[in-house]
């Protein structure tokens, strides 16, 4: 997926989660739970999420990979190659 | 008889030689299919060689042959090397069809040679349509289209008989009289027997000939092809025969019996023309030794070719299913 | 107007989910109702037709005034649906329906849950809990119009001010009233961990286990064995629980706090108090719950998550008479066979209402829970 | 030819098609029953003999296997033959060439072989011809591979799909729908071509999609129609090809309108419906807001009395019922 295909769905995904974030205005390497407020539930839900869009198995090890927006897109960019 | 056939040394050895190679590969067929190199439906063409040898003397490379599932001895007799005939058995991407049909479906463009086809009388209307080509192209070339008695009973075989005298197309239409469809003889499946005697009824010239007799169906053949290709008008020979091995690998044969096979071994078309050629002082054992020893490093070297063949990729499983082009 | 919990005075009536002749079973959501807690659903506990809707959406109705009548079953008569009219000429003679006439409406709490795949998607995206969503769609599926366009349901929306007095009301009662005594023991976590990291190892996404599930599996268990710190204390002093109903609390977004009960999380497997977990979280940020599930708890369990405090001094939710707080899991060093090694920790506590119990029974909860950790498999 | 939109027939459509192949290219003939002398069993080639000849136009006797058959083998061996079949209903009589040679000699020769063959054929009911002259058999030969399958619906697909057709280098059946012959329609000469292999959107609409082709395009614009009354906006996709099917843009549509009614003249069972609907499943399940509906003939040999042959088919008021019924069900 593109960076923008990426922090779409993310966009996407938060907004179900953390309706008043506002991705826009988040510095790609912030922590999503410090930043939006996440707790241990959301960030499964998060991921589940994740898999459950783009069909990518992700294995739970990778869930610290997950936890910034830049991870996040370097995670399915990599899942394009 | 307006055809000659000159038979001398050269000629009659070459048929021979032709025989002897078909009858050869089928019997490493026949080897290969219970070693499980070969799988599938696999005919084999034993006692008929006479009918493709002879036959394809009369042809051109301009022509074009459509032939039936007991296709070895046509597609050999037409000049497709063994190699890639093996390995089309074999399963193989080097194979003539890249292993997509196997025995019953050699094709070779090269050779215009259009199937292997395994739908009993289905190869006539195809043989319709390429002579009608020809014609309208203005090609002066031929089709001959092998099938065998069982096709007469279709009515694709009524439809084509008819199409093709009434437009008058230029193909030679071979029946491989072997007596068996399948296991059903011809007596108790044709309510007239003699084949060629139904060209009447379309106003088609034909005529029966003795099918293990490679010589009569040459000079038949030629014979045919000459008026098919002076009027332009379909011909229909029927050439009497017989399979020696059974219908397919896997086949009891009790519809016949050991004797009646014993009864048609003795006009094998390969010893008749050998002992022939023998008496005319034409073959030497020294000659028919070398044959047998070219013919075997023939067919070796075919089985060789096939089995360091390699499988088609699977990724390649949906090509051709519709073409991108038009092989020209 | 039903009581949803103990410092609940008063309702706003926001939507009938019933209408005048609607026949009704008991677990049916007749209303929803805004309470300082958000928009609740309001079941029904008796089966019958509703005879008249008291109260009109937007009135303020204190608790126990009439909502509505609810008369035996089979006196009314369904209505005869609708004919639609025909497209294009009608033909010259009448012909008999080719369609059967309309079967009886099935009862509407015996239906399964309809939903389809696009609602189904989305809800689950947005985290809105389609129970009690009523469904508009064929056969009766809930579809996206069914659901909030856009941002998650607010449905009636969390008042965080009412929030806020019903949590002040609440915790100044509790300290006001409960002599609480406390307790804490930290509690080796790496057995219990390993599990839940063994068991997700095989598992997608969705299907994966937080830890204070096991936390909460061990809590509930070790409860059932404890039924003096199970229940409530009213008027006649203590009342044990009719079951371990766990009040599960979950922080809300933007402030606030709920703590929904999981009735008979003793009974439940790993997987499916997982699930309830989940359900739940969902609901009660939503704005999903039950009126039920505001009232069951028979005792509360709190887990600071992993970015919260290392311990929690937790106070109790009355009429209940404990609470089970779990802090966050931290690495420290610990002491195994005589030998230092780092070890996953988090310190359990217990505040106890110390006119039910005393220390020595909460003690024995901590020790039991403790113990069952460190037996994982057995969870 | 003039620069403004001609209204003309199908039947007109079909014959300008099949007249300006055949003058385009020499390798292009065209072979049927009466397709000559007779002018055609649903007089599309009329004139066309006096006009191109003998060579050209020919006549065959009744024997669709083996003129098929020729079709193939002059195909193959560099012709582009126009074969008629007069219904899709005789196609049978040619089952065996259409599938055993045509659809498999390519592949089977390992790609030494093409057959750019074009089989035309009447298809459908409507004009109480009863059950031998009336079944709409597309769907049968869109499951096999190595055909492609074709429905023009509308003049202007009528007029330029034959084209394509004959450029291509496989075996495209055209299924012509006999209720439509008499149909008249504007052919815009800006218009040079049509692709063969996308479907169109006929109509747009927002709230469900109903997806067609061929004879049923005509009634379910009809019930479009309708349901706009009523404040329902259906969107109409016209299938166009049968195979390969354009399975993008059907998607695209549903996941927009999230709701789909499919309307088929062949039977249900064992369908292109079916294979519309799984196609649908299989790519777009989360996209739907409701359950697939079909709407397709009653599965029964289309009787000749004019009310039984009606009452067997789709017609626009089911296709509203059924449209309705997922936009706004009745509770």
């Amino acid at each position: 997926m593109t960076r923008d295909e990426t922090v779409a769905l993310v966009a996407d995904i938060l907004s179900g989660i953390a309706p008043e974030a506002d991705l826009s205005a988040l510095p790609g390497d912030a922590d999503l739970r410090e930043a939006l407020d996440l707790d241990s539930m959301d960030i499964v839900n998060f991921v589940a999420a994740l898999h459950e869009r783009t069909g990518r198995p992700i294995p739970e090890a990778d869930t610290p990979k997950l936890l910034t927006l830049d991870g996040v897109v370097a995670y399915f960019e990599a899942d394009a190659r | 008889m307006t055809a000659k056939v000159h038979l001398d040394r050269a000629h009659g050895v070459h048929l021979l030689r032709e025989m002897l190679r078909i009858r050869r590969f089928e019997e490493k067929c026949a080897e290969l299919y219970q070693a499980q190199k070969i799988r599938g439906f696999l005919h084999l063409y034993d006692g008929q060689e006479a009918v493709a040898v002879g036959v394809m003397q009369a042809l051109g490379p301009q022509d074009a042959v459509v032939g039936t599932y007991r296709e070895h001895g046509q597609a050999i007799a037409r000049g497709i090397p063994m190699g890639p005939l093996m390995a089309e058995m074999f399963g193989k991407v080097e194979g003539c069809c890249r292993g997509r049909g196997g025995s019953m479906h050699i094709f070779d463009r090269q050779r215009r040679f259009i199937g292997g086809n395994a739908i009993v009388g289905a190869g006539l209307p195809l043989a319709l349509g390429l002579a009608l080509a020809n014609r309208m192209q203005g090609r002066k070339a031929m089709i001959a289209c092998f099938f065998g008695e069982g096709a007469a009973d279709e009515g694709e075989f009524h439809e084509s008989m008819n199409l093709a005298s009434l437009w008058r197309l230029p193909v030679l239409f071979v029946c491989e009289n072997n007596l068996y469809s399948m296991g059903t003889p011809v007596g108790i499946a044709e309510a007239e027997t003699a084949i060629w005697q139904k060209a009447a009824a379309y106003r088609m010239g034909g005529e029966a000939v003795d099918g293990m007799d490679p010589v009569a169906v040459e000079v038949a053949a030629r014979r045919a092809v000459e008026r098919i290709r002076e009027d332009g008008v379909p011909w229909l020979l029927e050439c009497r025969t017989y399979r020696f091995r059974a219908h397919s690998m896997f086949d009891a044969q009790l519809y016949r019996t050991k004797e009646e096979v014993e009864s048609w071994r003795k006009r094998d078309p390969i010893n008749r023309l050998r002992e022939w050629l023998e008496k005319a002082g034409h073959l030497h054992p020294a000659d028919l030794e070398r044959i047998e020893a070219d013919v075997v490093a023939e067919i070796a070297e075919a089985v060789a070719f096939a089995e360091a063949g390699s499988p088609e990729p699977v990724e390649e499983l949906e090509r051709f299913v519709t073409m991108d082009e038009v092989p020209q | 107007m039903p009581s949803l919990g103990a410092d609940m005075e008063a309702g706003t009536l926001v939507e009938w989910k019933v209408a005048p002749g609607d026949r009704v079973r008991r677990g049916d959501i007749v209303a929803v109702v805004e309470t300082q807690k958000g928009a609740i659903e309001i079941e029904i506990f008796e089966a019958g037709v509703v005879r008249e809707l008291a109260v009109a959406p937007g009135s303020r109705v204190p608790v126990g005034a009439l909502l509505a009548l609810v008369g035996t079953e089979g006196a009314m008569q369904t209505p005869a649906p609708a004919a639609v009219a025909p497209i294009g000429p009608q033909p010259a003679v009448s012909l008999p329906s080719a369609s059967p006439p309309p079967a009886p409406q099935p009862l509407a709490g015996a239906r399964p849950l309809r939903t389809t795949p696009a609602a189904r998607r989305r809800a689950g995206a947005l985290g809105i809990a389609l129970d009690g969503l009523r469904g508009t769609g064929v056969d009766g599926a809930i579809c996206l119009a069914d659901l909030p366009a856009g941002a998650p349901p607010r449905r009636g929306g969390f008042d965080p001010l009412g929030m806020r007095k019903a949590i002040a009301a609440a915790m100044g009662r509790s300290k006001r009233e409960i002599p609480h005594y406390y307790l804490s023991q930290t509690v080796d976590l790496a057995p219990a961990l390993e599990r839940i990291e063994r068991l997700n190892a095989g598992r997608s996404p969705p299907e994966r286990l937080l830890p204070a599930a096991i936390m909460l599996r061990a809590a509930a268990l070790a409860v059932a064995e404890t039924p003096e710190l199970n229940g409530f204390w009213g008027e006649d002093g203590f009342r044990p629980g009719d079951g371990v109903h766990v009040g599960w609390a979950v922080a809300l977004r933007g402030g606030g706090l709920v703590a929904p009960a999981i009735r008979h999380a003793d009974r439940m497997p790993l997987d499916a108090l997982m699930t309830a977990m989940r359900d739940l979280v969902a609901r009660a940020r939503g704005g999903g719950l039950r009126g039920s599930e505001l009232t069951d708890a028979t005792i509360t369990v709190t887990s600071l998550g992993d970015r919260g405090a290392e311990s929690v001094l937790p106070i109790i939710h009355p009429p209940q008479v404990a609470i089970l707080g779990f802090g966050r899991i931290v690495e420290r060093p610990w002491v195994v066979g005589g030998t230092v090694v780092p070890r996953r920790v988090a310190t359990l506590t217990l505040a106890g209402d110390h006119r039910a119990s005393d220390g020595h029974r909460g003690g024995l909860l901590l020790a039991r829970i403790d113990a069952l950790l460190q037996r994982p498999e057995t969870l | 030819m003039s620069g403004v939109p001609a209204r003309i027939t199908y039947r007109e459509a079909c014959r300008q098609a099949i007249r300006a192949a055949i003058l385009a290219d020499p390798r292009v003939f065209l072979m049927g029953e009466d397709v000559g002398r007779y002018g055609g069993c649903y007089a599309v080639t009329k004139g066309l003999l006096e006009e191109l000849g003998e060579e050209r136009i020919r006549d065959t006797p009744l024997s669709e296997s083996a003129f098929v058959g020729a079709g193939i083998g002059a195909a193959m061996a560099g012709m582009r033959p126009i074969v008629e079949v007069m219904t899709c209903n005789f196609s049978l009589l040619a089952l065996d060439q259409i599938v055993n040679n045509a659809a498999t000699i390519p592949h089977m020769s390992g790609g030494q072989f093409a057959v750019p063959l074009v089989l035309r054929m009447a298809t459908g009911a409507g004009r109480q011809l009863a059950a031998q002259h009336s079944h709409s058999l597309e769907g049968w030969f869109a499951h096999i591979p190595g055909l492609r399958i074709l429905a023009p619906a509308t003049v202007e697909d009528a007029r330029h799909m034959l084209a394509p057709a004959l450029a291509d280098p496989n075996p495209v059946l055209i299924f012509e729908h006999i209720m439509l012959y008499n149909m008249e329609g504007e052919l815009d000469p800006a218009v040079q071509g049509v692709d063969i292999a996308k479907a169109r959107i006929r109509r747009p609409g927002r709230d469900v999609t109903l997806i067609t082709y061929g004879g049923s395009l005509f009634k379910t614009l009809a019930a479009a129609d309708a349901l706009a009354v009523e404040g329902i906006q259906a969107e109409v996709i016209d299938l166009r090809v049968l195979r390969p099917l354009d399975t993008a843009t059907i998607i695209e549509s549903i996941t927009r309108t999230r709701r789909v009614v499919i309307v088929d003249e062949g039977w249900r069972s064992g369908s292109l419906s079916a294979e519309v609907a799984m196609r649908i499943v299989e790519e777009a399940f989360f996209e739907l807001d409701a359950p697939i509906r079909r709407v397709c003939s009653r599965e029964v040999p289309i009787p000749y009395a004019a009310h039984l042959e009606q009452a067997a088919l789709p017609q626009a008021e089911a296709i509203a019922a059924a449209a309705r019924g997922l936009v706004r069900p009745a509770r």
